[in-house]
Parts: structure tokens; C-alpha cells; sequence
């Protein structure tokens, strides 16, 4: 059973997902659906070591042999996102067992454990496939689900940013397929390492040049890169918090893999930088997500809408770590996308505790929440402080990465650029921690700490970033030799 | 060379398109979306995509138009005029522009020694025309292919990757609709109660039950 | 509804043919253009006929809604099934060859009919039930 | 000498538990944070009488001290005793070595400590603070992470315990939770971290991108690897980049952190905080740069010149005010450019005026924020021009007050007499002759802003007539303590030796 | 002039472009759903037109049949998927409109956000 993994990573959850629409049952559904997303985790994890045992792991599916058939090929990148997404889920879907808050719509439970499970899936087939069009197909599945949980949101503004949130996902998924048609066109292909090793024939093809245009612009689309994440900030705001949570902390950093993918596997990044000198386009646009998404979070009244722009400034960061090319630009992109997942997941799930207690996510309903419930607030405090990049966090470890790769390079600006935007984040993380800590509560309504079942899962989050801010060799050292392992093409 | 059927086609959807994009009349536009599908699934026959061509006229005309009906006998019947604004002109024309650029260095239409039909594609028909012409050979021993090359040995090319080389694309597939359904499950099996118009006043609150 | 006798008539006589015309795609999808996935969206066009002339409740009656939920997973478990099939029986996903043992070719040809049907029920399913939740929710 | 030295430190490594020494080490900085932890766990919400809490932080500061004299032997002996725990990234361990100068630091710091907590007793009490055990507790974890910048072995480990130390003293600050403590709390956290962030941080991956490596070392890192303009530069970014040093134009956290309780302004706005900034400074100086390396290339003459600025007017500053902390706060900030410019003119002599001015400065300081808080506890004066006769009523607590304004000033027989001295020696070694008159000016300034006080106190009569028995002595609490540091001003200007001998042994890594 | 083998592509990309013009300019959704599936549809025929090949049948086999020319099957297969892809997303946007229409009262954008204020 052991070669069969690749397989069941994504096929679990898939058939559970039919089998919680045959439970029904809420809390069974819920309870199938935890225990899923922990076997999720398991598998991930033994790929994981057996990847790093026995190298790349390469699955072909009905026994047809690549490129002939579609093939599931795990090297350490995908092994390493995989293990993210499996966290998560495996850590978000517990939140609040035995609380059915506002975040779950009543009678329709079972529905929702559904699609999460379903969107569970869509991420992993995304990350763990080998075949470009396979991708589509599981980005539908990821971004359908998404669509359908966001609008599960309470407040009727959800419907429009899923509409919104669909529209323009559409559209991105639409231009994934047409980069991939393009692909296709000049290599015959759609395995992966076949469209790598065929594509350097077509090279200075002006197909390719859009191939690569229309595929960036799709998962940009789906990424939030800056000029391209008008969808996000509501979808995030509006969509029921655990939801936020989960896909604050991976739908955006599948998509970051899938770039890292076609960036350094399938075109090569001699050809992008070099060539194409992709950088020169894409470290402005980090620069600027970093700074106006700092900068309009800071001005924010609705908290998860504050989270939401500053998830837009860390993709900037992860983004403008790729956009180095170098080992530890990269590095510090691929151990921020783990660390990011890390602190944002922990920030909206003590939100979702927040919205559980109070029932709002306006900052001022939150004046002296941090006297009514410490330990939940207390998390916050860490998660932002870990936003902010204090040392002994993993915010710290990413922006030394990136800092360091920005020195090596010889682009000091940039350096202080990125330590100027660090300062952002304690503006618009002290604003509220102020307000949480030394603002009088409005009304002495009884507020209770928040229950256990949902400071546990926050808790293993936000003590994560503590932990993986000392210990960084499981985040910090997979990700370098990840990052050797893409790099390795270049000179 | 073209064919003049494909260009009385080409204009026909041409015109169908630009229709339904100034047309206010919803109910016209929807009849001519599905008009829209045929049109291309006739399109898809000239191109020997007779599958493509039979899905496309089953779901575009078919059930797609009735699901935009169902809907529209639920929302406005006619939507406002609007000014035409230039923003969307100018994206789409950079859009338009950036693919037309593409297409320059692309293998002419039906050019038989493309890149693609050469690697993968050749592959395929030669393995399944192999495996299908042998078998109906020998009918008669079985055991004989058996040993040959994997292959599936049906008529239909199509169907074999499908079904069974992109078996597993298809099963995929198979789950979007799930998806999708399970979405449509989960926004419209709401209690009466919540489909009430929210009152302004709410917007701020996260709950509005 | 009165008014409409002659379409009701008429569908009555024809929605018969479009089943019969879509379980012809069904199987015949092997030999020539079809497949299950054509199949279950004609099939499910005929049940929405049905549906728009005879009215929802007597649809329900027809094809109840719960019916189609379980068709939809049913489905999917066919289709799936026959991957667990071949994964238990030691190959990969999705492999037909080991549904038959001694001839892998009609394995194949086992595996792709099973699967098409999982798609068709699938497809009819989903498309009824979509049609169920946006034409229910116009009612009353 | 060595004679006394070796019995003196075999005196001070035999006494106690046999421990080795990086036991000692980790021991030292654990022992405040699990206190904290204790006080967190016993702590009851009783804030005005008996409470186990006071018992716990007493012992806890007992303790911290006990194991840093126990690490003092062997230091002063010569060895330097070493822990290194894991390695947060390639090459980068959290580690600790102990050095003469963290030795000065550590001492002082935690030794303070003990009198600090319970003259706090007695004035949080007094003062009818809330929140005690919240402010026990940041005040533990603050001074462990003090120790922490003391023994930190590379610049990696002393940025972490830097930070940590800024983020535990933030609640101290905003303890009034008044929207006056917030906004200060704000412009404290707000330079702190803007400093540190943008130019230490930056400073700290440049020298490691350059050099390879962050490890203190005699004689420096950076030599050979950065040649003048960026040199200076780099210099530039750390000076700065340690806000906490204070120095001109970073100088604003500290006036606004006074609104925080006395203790806390007595302990860390003039020893713990303040020094971990200077302390800082020369570490970097001495250790990063190296002497000779700023010496050759005349690196530091500018820095001599912002130290000097800041010296002058901050005196200048303090004298105008009128608020008693706000002057002692001014007077601070003047009295750290005493430090700086020790490090900033990097001759031998300076050095150890430098390292003297930590010890002596904190003696002095602490005693003086003591006798404002005793004032403030007990007759709810801030202003100065209130303060005229109140010698009549609290004889002790203006008497230390004198004492220490002294010390200050840089008389003798006062310890602050030492610093002053080796400060100006070394001013003369570099030839620095405009720094010595600085030195001289500002010493003058010192008298002009410190006496006055004093002279109201005793030589005015009091100007309105008390109402009903009038003002008493602060607690005993307040008073035992602060006439203990006071002494100690006393006991250091006759006992210099100890101290004296680390100083000169700065350096020797 | 190898242009004139490309006017094929050219006439699908601009369908392609009138399906995208309607989804962003039009602030009907059911129309911009109606663009989405132009758009589409649009892709789907550009794919398959690149698996025509001249003189080319349908990739299916006849009984006996040798040395025949077939048309590219892989892109077929592929749009079938796609073709699928999008009837799923058609459906989930319309639902999501209905419920638009119900907590909202319109379909129509600038008034949606009329209601909704400038805080979008």
C-alpha cells in the first residue's frame, strides 16, 4: 500500500467528501471530516521523509507511463507545500468541535464539511500533480469550493465577493488553460518534465513568451499579487473565519507554489531571469504590494479586512524573494510561505474565537477584549509580533532570508525597503493591540474566554511560530535545499 | 485554405456574440448563448472535435441556457443601459493583442507536422490503431495481444484517453460537477427565513440570524 | 397549464426517445462519438423537460430530490470504486488491466464502460439537482 | 593585587552550590523568568496587603544575584565561561560568553535589582498601583532579558534579548493604562523598534553578509571586510540603530517612558534599559569594530562629536525643566553620552571610563529616581518648585538625594568620581581636548540642574502651610533602600578595585 | 505569407476578447456570466483548432481502416473536460446570483455597490 500514497493523499479526502454527503449527520460529518484531514497530514508527512530518503517519487496513473499518462511526481518542494496544506486543514478543521458558531450554516453542515473537504483535496491534487492540465482540473475543484464557502459568510457582502472572487477566478483559471494550450502547442506535451526538458527547443518562441504571460497572469490572479487582489481582501473578510483561516493560510500559497513551479521547473530560471528578465517587473510590484498593503491595513476598522491587506504585503514578501533568483531569496520566499501559513492561520483563528464570543469583527466592538479574553488576545499579540518579524518568531527568520539575499545581491534599497515595511506592520498590529489592551470594554456584557476546543488549535499555531522562530532547520533547511534542488539549473 | 462554411460560421458567431453583448432583452440573449453553442458545436464538427462538438450542443444549448432561464424568471428580465466605459476596452485590447502576438510564432491551422501532433498525440493513435486493427484480426485468440504492448484497442480515440490515459483528469472532472453541485446545494437549500432582503442596518454585523 | 394539452402531448411521446437516445450514448460512446458524460447531460435534459412542462412536483414525484443526492455519490463511487478495485488488486489507480485477469484488453474495456456509467449517473444527477435547487427556489 | 584578586575570586566562585559554570549561566537567566512564572502563577489580585508574590521576588532576586557573583570569580580569574545552545540559523547559534563588560553589566543590573523590588513594595503599595503582580512579573522577565544582552556571545543572540527586553518593558510603561502612559507607550515602542528594526537589524545582516559572522571577538570582525566611507556608515547604523543608548536624535522614548511607576523608571529607564543600550554600544565597539580598527582609520570622531552635542544638551534641556523626573530623565540621557563618548573616543582609558560610568552612573541614578518616587509617595509632588523645606520633612530621603547628586556630579569621595576620571584620561589620550572640556562643562552643567534641588529642600522654608501633620517619610520600604544605594555611591568611591579591574580587562574576550 | 494560416486563431480570439469585454465592462451578472461562457467556449474552439490537421478525420478508427490521417485527439479530450469545467462554474455563478437577487433585491452592479456604500 505503501507506493500507493501519492494516490491517496488526494483521493481521501475526495471520497470522503462523498461519504459526509451520505453521514449527514452534523457532528459525524464533522468528526469524519477531522479524522480525515489528520490520515491527510500522516500521508503527507510519510512522503515527506520518503522523499527525502529516496529521492523523487513518481506515480503514473491506470500504469500508463508518463507523458502518456498523467503522473503524480513528489520531489521536496511539492513534499514540503503538501505538508503545509495537510497542517492546516488538520489543525483549522478541529477549531470549535462541539460549537457550532456562527461560521458553520446551520442545517447545512454536513454540505459544508463537504466542500471543505472537497477544497481540501483540490489543493493537494494542485500541489502534488505532475501534468500541467491536471492542474486545471483541480484548481476548478479548489476554486468552486472556495467560491461556495466564502459566500457561506453571515453577513450578505460574502455573496458579492464570492461573486467577485469567481469572476476573476474564472478568468485566471481560463488563462491558465490558455497558457497551458500554449504550452502545449510548442512541446506536444502536458507532463511536466516532459513540457521542461521540450521547452528549451522553443526558446525566443514568441508563443512561449505569451505561454508564460497568460500562465503568470492566471495564478497571479489566484496569488493576489498586487495589482491583481481586489478579490481577496473581501473574500477574506466576509467568508465565514474559520474558512478565512484556512484559506488565508494555503489557497494563497498553492498558488505560489504552482508559480514557483512554472517559473523554475517547467521554463527554467535561466530563461526568466535571464532572458525574459522577469525580476525587473515583478520586484516593483512586491515592493509596492509590501507597502500599500501595509499601509491601507493600517487604516482598516474591520479586523479580518486589516489581516486580509496585510496578507497581501507577505505575498509581496514571498514574491519579491522569488523574484531574487538566488538560494536564499528563495529560501526565504518557500520558509515564508510555511511561516506565513503559520501566523496567519493562528491570527484568523483567534479571530474566529473573537467572532464566536462577540459576534463582530469591527476593531472598536473589541475595545478591552484583551481583560475578557486574555489567552485568546495573548496569541494575537504573538501572531502580530511574528508579522512584525520580532526575532524569535518566524517572521524574523523569513526577513533575515530575504534581507540577506537582498545585501548579496547588492540592492541595498531594497534592503531597507524591506525592514521599512516590517516597521508598517507594528503600526497596524500596535493600533489594535492597544485597543484590545487599554481601551475600557463598551458594555459589561459577559464575555467568557474563549472555549478550549478553539484555544488549543490556535494555540498550536501561534506556538508554532515561536518554535519554528528558534528551531528553523524543518522549515528554514527544507526550504534552502528546496531551493538548491530548483536552482540547481543555474549557474 | 478555409472552407466558406467555416467563415459563414466565424460571422455568424461574430455577430451572435456582438449581440448578446449590446443586447438588454436577457431572455433574447440567453436564447442566443444557446444559439451561440450550437453555432460552435457546428464549428467543432468541421474540426473533427465531434465530441467536443455533441457536449457543447448538450450542455451550451441545452441545460446551461435552461439553468440562465431559471434564473433570469428570478432576477430582472431586462438589465439598464449603460454608458460603454473604455477601461474594458483598453484591457481587452491589450488581452486580444498579447494572444494575437502569440499566435505568430503558432504552427498554421491544420498544419499536419505541427509540434503537437507529431509527439504525444502520434503516439497515441499509432498505439490504439495498433492494438484495435490487431484485435479485430485475431478475434479469435485473445491470449495474443495480451502480451503486446499496454493499450486499450477501442475505436474511438477519444474515448480510450479519456476513459483510461487521462482516466484520472476525467474522474477529476467527474468531481468539479460534484463541486459545483455541492455549492449550489449548500447557497440555495437555505430556510426561508434568510432569504429575506437584509435590512441596511445589518451590513456592519457579521450575523444576521 | 391547460392550454399547453398539445405540448404536453407531444413531450410525453417524445421524452421517451431522448432516454432511450441518451442511453444509446451511453454505451455506444466506445464505437463512436459519446460518452458518459454526454449521456447524463441528455438524460438529464429529458428529466427537465419533463420537469418545465409537468411542474416541479410532479417531477419530485418522478425523480425524487434525495434520489438525485445519492445519485450524484453513487456515481462518483462507481467511478472510483473501480480505482480502489484496481489499487486492491495490486496495481495503480484507475489501472483496468487487472479487472480481468487473463486479458488486460477487455479489462480495459470493462474499466472505461464502468466508468462512463459513473460519470452519466453522475452528470444526470448533478444536473437534475442543480436544476431542482434554481427552479425550486423560484416556487411559492 | 593578583594576590587579592585570586582570594577574592576564590572567595566568590567557592560560596554555594558546586556548579559548573555555563550551568551557572543558564541558570542565571532562567532564574528571573521562572520567577516571573511563579509570581505569574501565585500572584493574587490582593494589591494592597500581604502578598506570597512579594516573598517570590525577593527569593528570585536573591537567587539571579547569588549565581551571577558565583560567575563573577572565574571572570575576574580570566576565564570566560561559555554556554551555546542550539543554532537558530547555519551558523548562527543562540550563545553566551561571558566578558568582563557583560560582567560589569550583569552585576549591576541584577544587583540593583534586589533593592529595586523591594523599595517597589513599598511605593507600589504607597501608590495604590494595580495590576501588581502583571507588573512583577514584566519586571522579572525584563531583567532576565537584561542578563541576557550581558552574556549574549554574538550580535544574533544580543538583537533577540535586545528585542525581548523592548517588548517586556512596554507594559511597564503603559502600566497607568491612561491614555497619557498609552501614548507614551506608543513614541517608546515607536523608536525603539523603528531603530532597532531599520538600522541595528540592517547593521547586524550587512556585517554578516560581509564578514560571516556576528561572534564577538577581540580585536573585531569587521576589519579587513569594510573600508572607510562604509565603515563609518556601518558604525553609524549600529550607534543609532541602539535606541536605547539614547543618543541624540533617538532621545524622545525616554522622557516619555517617566510616566511608567518610579521602580520602573529607577531600574530601567536609568539602569537596566538605558545601560543595555550604552552597554550595547561599547560591546559593539569594542568587540565588533575593535579599538585599534577605529583607532587607525579615525572612524569614531564623529560619534565623539553627536556624543558631545547630546552631553551638553541634555544638560541644557534638564535644567529647564521643572517636572523632578522629567530633569532626572534629561540628566540621564546626558550622562549615557558619557558612556558613548567613552566607547566613541576607543582608547584604553576611555573604555574603562566608560565601563566605570555603567556602575557608577546606575549607583547614583537609581538613588536619585528613588528619592522622587519617595517624594512622590509621599507628598504627591512632581514639580520641583513644590519642593521647597520638604528636606525638613524627609531628612533621609534628601540626604541620599545629595549623596547621589554627588555622585553624579562627579565629586569625591563619590564613586562617580572614578569615571570622571578615566573618561577625561582617556580624552586625553586621544587628544580630544574639546571633549575634555566638554567633559568639564557638562560636569558644571550637572552641579547647575542636581544642587538647586537640594539647596530647596533644605535652605527655603516650605511655601504653602500642610494641612493636618503634614508629609511624613516615604515607607520604610522606600527609605531602607534608597539610603542602601546611596551608601553604595560611598561604598564604590572606596572600594573601586573590583569593578575597576573588569573594566581594565575589557576587552580581553 | 504564413499569416494566412493564422486567421483562424485571430477570428476565435476575438470572440474570445467580445466574451471577456462583456465580463468586465457589463454590470448585469447574469450577462457577465453570459460573457464567462462566451469566453469559454471561445478557448475551447481555440484549442481545438489547434488539434485540426488538413485533411484529417475524426479520431476514430473505422473496422479495417489503415493508414488513415486523424485529428489531434488530446485537445478534444481535454476541452471535454473544459467544456465540463464550465456548465460547473455557469451553475455555482447563477446560484450565487439568485442569492444576490434575494438579499439585495438587484442584480446589477453599480447598484449593488450603491447599496453596499463605498466601503467595498
Amino acid at each position: 500500500m505503501m507506493e500507493q500514497l501519492p494516490a491517496l493523499q488526494v483521493v481521501l479526502p475526495l471520497f470522503s467528501a462523498l461519504l459526509c454527503l451520505l453521514i449527514r449527520n452534523k457532528t459525524a460529518s464533522r468528526l469524519f471530516s477531522v479524522a480525515v484531514s489528520w490520515g491527510c497530514l500522516a500521508i503527507a508527512l510519510i512522503l515527506l521523509r520518503t522523499v527525502q530518503e529516496t529521492g523523487i517519487i513518481s506515480y503514473h496513473f491506470g500504469g500508463w507511463f508518463p507523458p502518456l499518462g498523467i503522473e503524480y511526481r513528489i520531489d521536496l518542494l511539492n513534499a514540503y507545500v503538501l505538508i503545509i496544506v495537510a497542517m492546516i486543514s488538520a489543525v483549522v478543521l478541529p477549531f470549535g468541535v462541539g460549537h457550532w458558531g456562527l461560521s458553520i450554516p446551520e442545517g447545512r453542515e454536513y454540505l459544508f464539511f463537504c466542500a471543505f473537504l472537497l477544497c481540501i483535496s483540490g489543493l493537494l491534487g494542485i500541489t502534488i500533480t505532475g501534468d500541467a492540465f491536471n492542474v486545471f482540473v483541480f484548481l476548478e475543484i479548489t476554486s468552486l469550493s472556495s467560491y461556495a464557502l466564502i459566500a457561506m459568510g453571515r453577513n450578505r457582502r460574502a455573496l458579492r465577493a464570492a461573486f467577485t472572487y469567481l469572476v476573476m477566478g474564472t478568468v485566471g483559471g481560463t488563462f491558465i488553460l490558455i497558457g497551458i494550450g500554449m504550452m502545449y502547442l510548442e512541446t506536444g506535451t502536458l507532463n511536466m518534465v516532459d513540457i521542461a526538458n521540450r521547452l528549451p527547443l522553443a526558446y525566443g518562441s514568441r508563443t512561449v513568451l505569451v505561454a508564460f504571460a497568460f500562465l503568470t497572469v492566471g495564478v497571479g490572479i489566484k496569488l493576489a499579487v498586487f495589482p491583481l487582489h481586489h478579490w481577496l481582501p473581501n473574500a477574506y473578510s466576509y467568508a465565514p473565519a474559520t474558512v478565512s483561516a484556512f484559506l488565508a493560510a494555503t489557497a494563497t500559497k498553492v498558488s505560489y507554489y504552482v508559480l514557483v513551479r512554472v517559473i523554475f521547473t517547467l521554463f527554467g530560471a535561466a530563461y526568466i531571469f535571464e532572458t525574459l528578465r522577469f525580476h525587473v517587473l515583478l520586484i516593483p510590484l512586491s515592493l509596492l504590494a509590501m507597502f500599500i498593503g501595509s499601509t491601507v491595513a493600517i487604516y482598516q476598522t474591520n479586523i479580518k479586512r486589516l489581516l486580509a491587506y496585510s496578507s497581501i504585503s507577505q505575498i509581496g514578501y514571498m514574491t519579491l524573494g522569488l523574484s531574487f533568483a538566488s538560494i536564499n531569496g528563495l529560501t526565504g520566499g518557500l520558509v515564508h510561505l510555511f511561516n506565513h501559513a503559520l501566523m496567519k492561520g493562528g491570527l484568523f483563528l483567534v479571530l474566529a474565537s473573537v467572532m464566536h464570543s462577540i459576534a463582530s469583527n469591527e476593531i472598536d466592538d473589541m475595545r478591552g477584549l484583551g481583560r475578557k479574553m486574555p489567552f485568546t488576545m495573548a496569541a494575537f499579540v504573538l501572531g502580530g509580533l511574528s508579522l512584525i518579524g520580532v526575532p524569535g518568531t518566524v517572521g524574523f527568520i523569513s526577513k533575515w532570508y530575504l534581507v540577506v539575499a537582498a545585501l548579496e545581491k547588492g540592492w541595498y534599497p531594497i534592503a531597507v525597503l524591506i525592514l521599512l515595511s516590517s516597521f508598517l506592520a507594528v503600526i497596524y498590529i500596535w493600533r489594535v493591540v492597544e485597543i484590545f489592551f487599554f481601551r475600557e470594554p463598551a458594555a459589561e456584557k459577559s464575555i467568557k474566554e474563549a472555549p478550549l476546543s478553539m484555544l488549543i488549535p490556535t494555540w498550536i499555531l501561534i506556538g508554532g511560530t515561536l518554535f519554528f522562530g528558534l528551531q528553523t532547520e524543518w522549515t528554514a533547511g527544507v526550504a534552502g535545499s528546496v531551493a538548491n534542488f530548483l536552482l540547481g539549473g543555474l549557474p | 485554405m478555409p472552407l466558406p462554411i467555416e467563415i459563414v460560421l466565424f460571422i455568424f458567431l461574430l455577430t451572435t456574440a456582438v449581440v448578446i453583448a449590446r443586447l438588454e432583452d436577457l431572455f433574447a440573449a440567453a436564447m442566443l448563448t444557446g444559439i451561440f453553442s450550437l453555432l460552435s458545436a457546428g464549428l467543432f464538427t468541421i474540426m473533427d472535435a465531434v465530441d467536443v462538438a455533441f457536449t457543447e450542443a448538450a450542455v451550451g444549448a441545452g441545460v446551461a441556457t435552461v439553468f440562465i432561464l431559471c434564473t433570469l424568471s428570478l432576477t430582472a428580465k431586462r438589465e439598464y443601459q449603460q454608458p460603454t466605459r473604455i477601461l474594458p476596452f483598453i484591457v481587452v485590447g491589450i488581452t486580444g493583442a498579447a494572444l494575437i502576438y502569440g499566435t505568430l510564432d503558432m504552427p498554421a491551422y491544420g498544419d499536419p507536422d505541427a509540434v503537437p501532433h507529431g509527439h504525444l498525440s502520434a503516439k497515441f493513435i499509432e498505439i490504439e490503431e495498433k492494438a484495435f486493427l490487431s484485435q479485430d484480426k485475431h478475434a479469435a485468440e485473445p491470449a495474443q495481444h495480451g502480451s503486446g504492448e499496454k493499450a486499450v484497442g477501442l475505436p474511438n480515440i477519444v474515448t480510450s484517453i479519456l476513459a483510461s490515459y487521462r482516466g484520472y483528469d476525467t474522474f477529476g472532472e467527474t468531481a468539479v460537477i460534484f463541486t459545483a453541485t455541492i455549492g449550489v446545494m449548500l447557497l440555495l437549500r437555505t430556510r426561508r427565513r434568510e432569504k429575506k432582503v437584509s435590512p441596511p442596518n445589518r451590513d456592519q454585523m457579521e450575523t444576521t440570524s | 397549464m391547460r392550454e399547453k394539452i398539445i405540448l404536453r402531448v407531444v413531450s410525453k411521446a417524445f421524452i421517451p426517445f431522448i432516454f432511450l437516445f441518451a442511453l444509446y450514448i451511453q454505451f455506444h460512446g466506445d464505437f463512436g462519438p459519446g460518452g458518459g458524460f454526454q449521456a447524463g447531460v441528455v438524460f438529464a435534459a429529458g428529466i427537465i423537460l419533463y420537469g418545465v412542462i409537468f411542474g416541479l412536483d410532479t417531477m419530485r414525484l418522478a425523480v425524487p430530490e434525495r434520489l438525485m443526492e445519492y445519485g450524484i455519490v453513487l456515481g462518483l463511487i462507481l467511478y472510483g470504486g473501480v480505482g480502489i478495485v484496481s489499487l486492491i488488486s495490486g496495481a495503480n489507480f484507475l489501472d483496468y488491466d487487472v479487472l480481468n485477469a487473463h486479458d488486460p484488453t477487455h479489462g480495459q474495456h470493462l474499466g472505461i464502460l464502468l466508468v462512463e456509467l459513473g460519470v452519466g449517473i453522475t452528470v444526470t444527477c448533478a444536473m437534475t439537482t442543480i436544476f431542482y435547487a434554481l427552479a425550486g427556489r423560484g416556487e411559492k | 593585587m593578583d594576590g587579592w584578586r585570586s582570594w577574592f575570586c576564590g572567595k566568590l566562585s567557592s560560596w554555594g552550590p558546586p556548579l559548573t559554570p555555563d550551568q551557572l549561566i543558564a541558570l542565571s537567566i532562567l532564574s528571573p523568568a521562572v520567577g516571573a512564572l511563579a509570581i505569574a502563577l501565585i500572584g493574587r489580585n490582593n494589591d494592597a496587603g500581604y502578598n506570597p508574590r512579594d516573598i517570590v521576588t525577593v527569593i528570585a532576586t536573591l537567587i539571579t544575584f547569588g549565581f551571577v557573583v558565583k560567575l563573577a570569580g572565574p571572570v575576574v580569574a580570566g576565564d570566560r565561561p561559555e554556554l551555546s545552545l542550539f543554532e537558530v540559523l547555519p551558523g548562527l547559534a543562540i550563545a553566551f560568553k561571558i566578558e568582563p563588560l557583560g560582567m560589569l553589566f550583569a552585576l549591576v543590573a541584577s544587583g540593583l535589582w534586589i533593592p529595586t523590588s523591594i523599595y517597589s513594595f513599598g511605593y507600589m503599595r504607597g501608590h495604590h498601583e494595580r495590576h501588581q503582580t502583571r507588573f512583577f512579573v514584566c519586571f522579572a522577565i525584563a531583567i532576565s532579558a537584561a542578563l541576557g544582552i550581558a552574556f549574549a556571545r554574538n550580535l544574533l543572540t544580543l538583537f533577540l534579548f535586545y528585542e525581548l527586553l523592548t517588548f517586556s518593558t512596554y507594559p511597564l510603561v503603559t502600566h497607568a493604562g491612561s491614555g497619557k502612559a498609552v501614548k507614551a507607550g506608543r513614541s517608546y515602542l515607536g523608536i525603539l523598534i523603528f531603530t532597532s528594526v531599520s538600522f541595528l537589524l540592517l547593521a547586524i545582516v550587512w556585517t554578516w553578509q560581509t564578514t560571516g559572522t556576528l561572534e564577538f571577538r577581540p580585536g573585531g570582525i569587521v576589519s579587513g571586510h569594510f573600508e572607510s566611507s562604509r565603515a563609518i556608515l556601518l558604525l553609524a547604523l549600529f550607534v543609532f540603530g541602539t535606541g536605547k543608548a539614547a543618543l541624540m536624535p533617538f532621545h524622545r522614548w525616554l522622557p516619555a517612558a517617566m510616566v511608567a511607576p518610579t521602580p520602573v523608571s529607577a531600574l530601567l529607564h536609568a539602569v537596566a534599559v538605558v545601560k543595555a543600550g550604552v552597554f550595547t554600544v561599547l560591546k559593539i565597539i569594542v568587540y565588533v569594530f575593535g579599538i585599534e580598527f577605529l583607532t587607525d582609520g579615525n572612524y569614531a570622531l564623529w560619534l565623539c562629536y553627536v556624543a558631545g552635542f547630546t552631553l551638553i544638551a541634555a544638560s541644557l534641556v534638564a535644567l529647564t525643566k521643572d517636572n523632578l523626573k522629567a530633569r532626572l530623565a534629561y540628566s540621564t540621557i546626558s550622562q549615557l553620552s558619557y558612556i558613548v563618548l567613552g566607547a566613541a573616543l576607543a582608547t584604553k582609558t576611555s573604555i574603562v571610563g566608560g565601563g566605570m560610568h555603567i556602575v557608577m552612573h546606575a549607583a547614583g541614578k537609581i538613588t536619585l529616581f528613588f528619592c522622587a518616587g519617595a517624594i512622590m509617595v509621599a507628598s504627591h509632588k512632581t514639580e520641583i518648585s513644590d519642593m521647597k523645606g520638604i528636606g525638613r520633612q524627609m531628612p533621609f530621603t534628601m540626604f541620599a538625594f545629595f549623596i547621589a547628586s554627588l555622585s553624579i556630579i562627579g565629586l569625591p569621595p563619590l564613586g562617580g568620581a572614578w569615571s570622571k576620571w578615566y573618561l577625561i584620561l582617556g580624552a586625553l589620550d586621544a587628544q580630544q581636548f574639546l571633549m575634555v572640556g566638554v567633559l568639564i562643562v557638562s560636569s558644571l552643567l550637572n552641579i547647575a540642574y542636581l544642587l538647586p534641588i537640594v539647596v530647596n529642600a533644605f535652605f527655603f522654608p516650605t511655601t504653602e502651610v500642610e494641612i493636618g501633620g503634614g508629609i511624613k517619610e516615604a515607607p520604610i520600604a522606600c527609605v531602607a533602600s534608597l539610603l542602601v544605594t546611596a551608601f553604595s555611591c560611598l561604598i564604590l568611591f572606596l572600594y573601586p578595585d573590583f569593578f575597576l579591574n573588569l573594566a581594565q580587562m575589557i576587552g580581553e574576550f | 505569407m504564413q499569416w494566412l494560416g493564422l486567421w483562424h486563431y485571430w477570428a476565435v480570439i476575438i470572440l474570445m476578447m467580445i466574451g471577456l469585454y462583456i465580463v468586465i465592462a457589463r454590470d448585469n451578472l447574469v450577462k457577465k456570466v453570459m460573457g464567462l461562457s462566451i469566453f469559454q467556449v471561445s478557448v475551447i474552439m481555440f484549442y481545438v483548432s489547434t488539434g485540426k490537421v488538413e485533411g484529417g478525420t475524426a479520431p476514430i478508427i473505422p473496422e479495417g481502416g489503415h493508414d488513415l490521417v486523424y485529428s489531434n485527439p488530446l485537445p478534444h479530450v481535454l476541452m471535454l473536460t473544459a467544456i465540463v469545467v464550465g456548465i460547473s462554474t455557469t451553475a455555482l455563478a447563477l446560484a450565487l446570483i439568485v442569492r444576490i437577487q434575494e438579499a439585495y433585491g438587484t442584480v446589477e452592479d453599480d447598484e449593488l455597490n450603491a447599496i453596499d456604500g463605498a466601503a467595498l
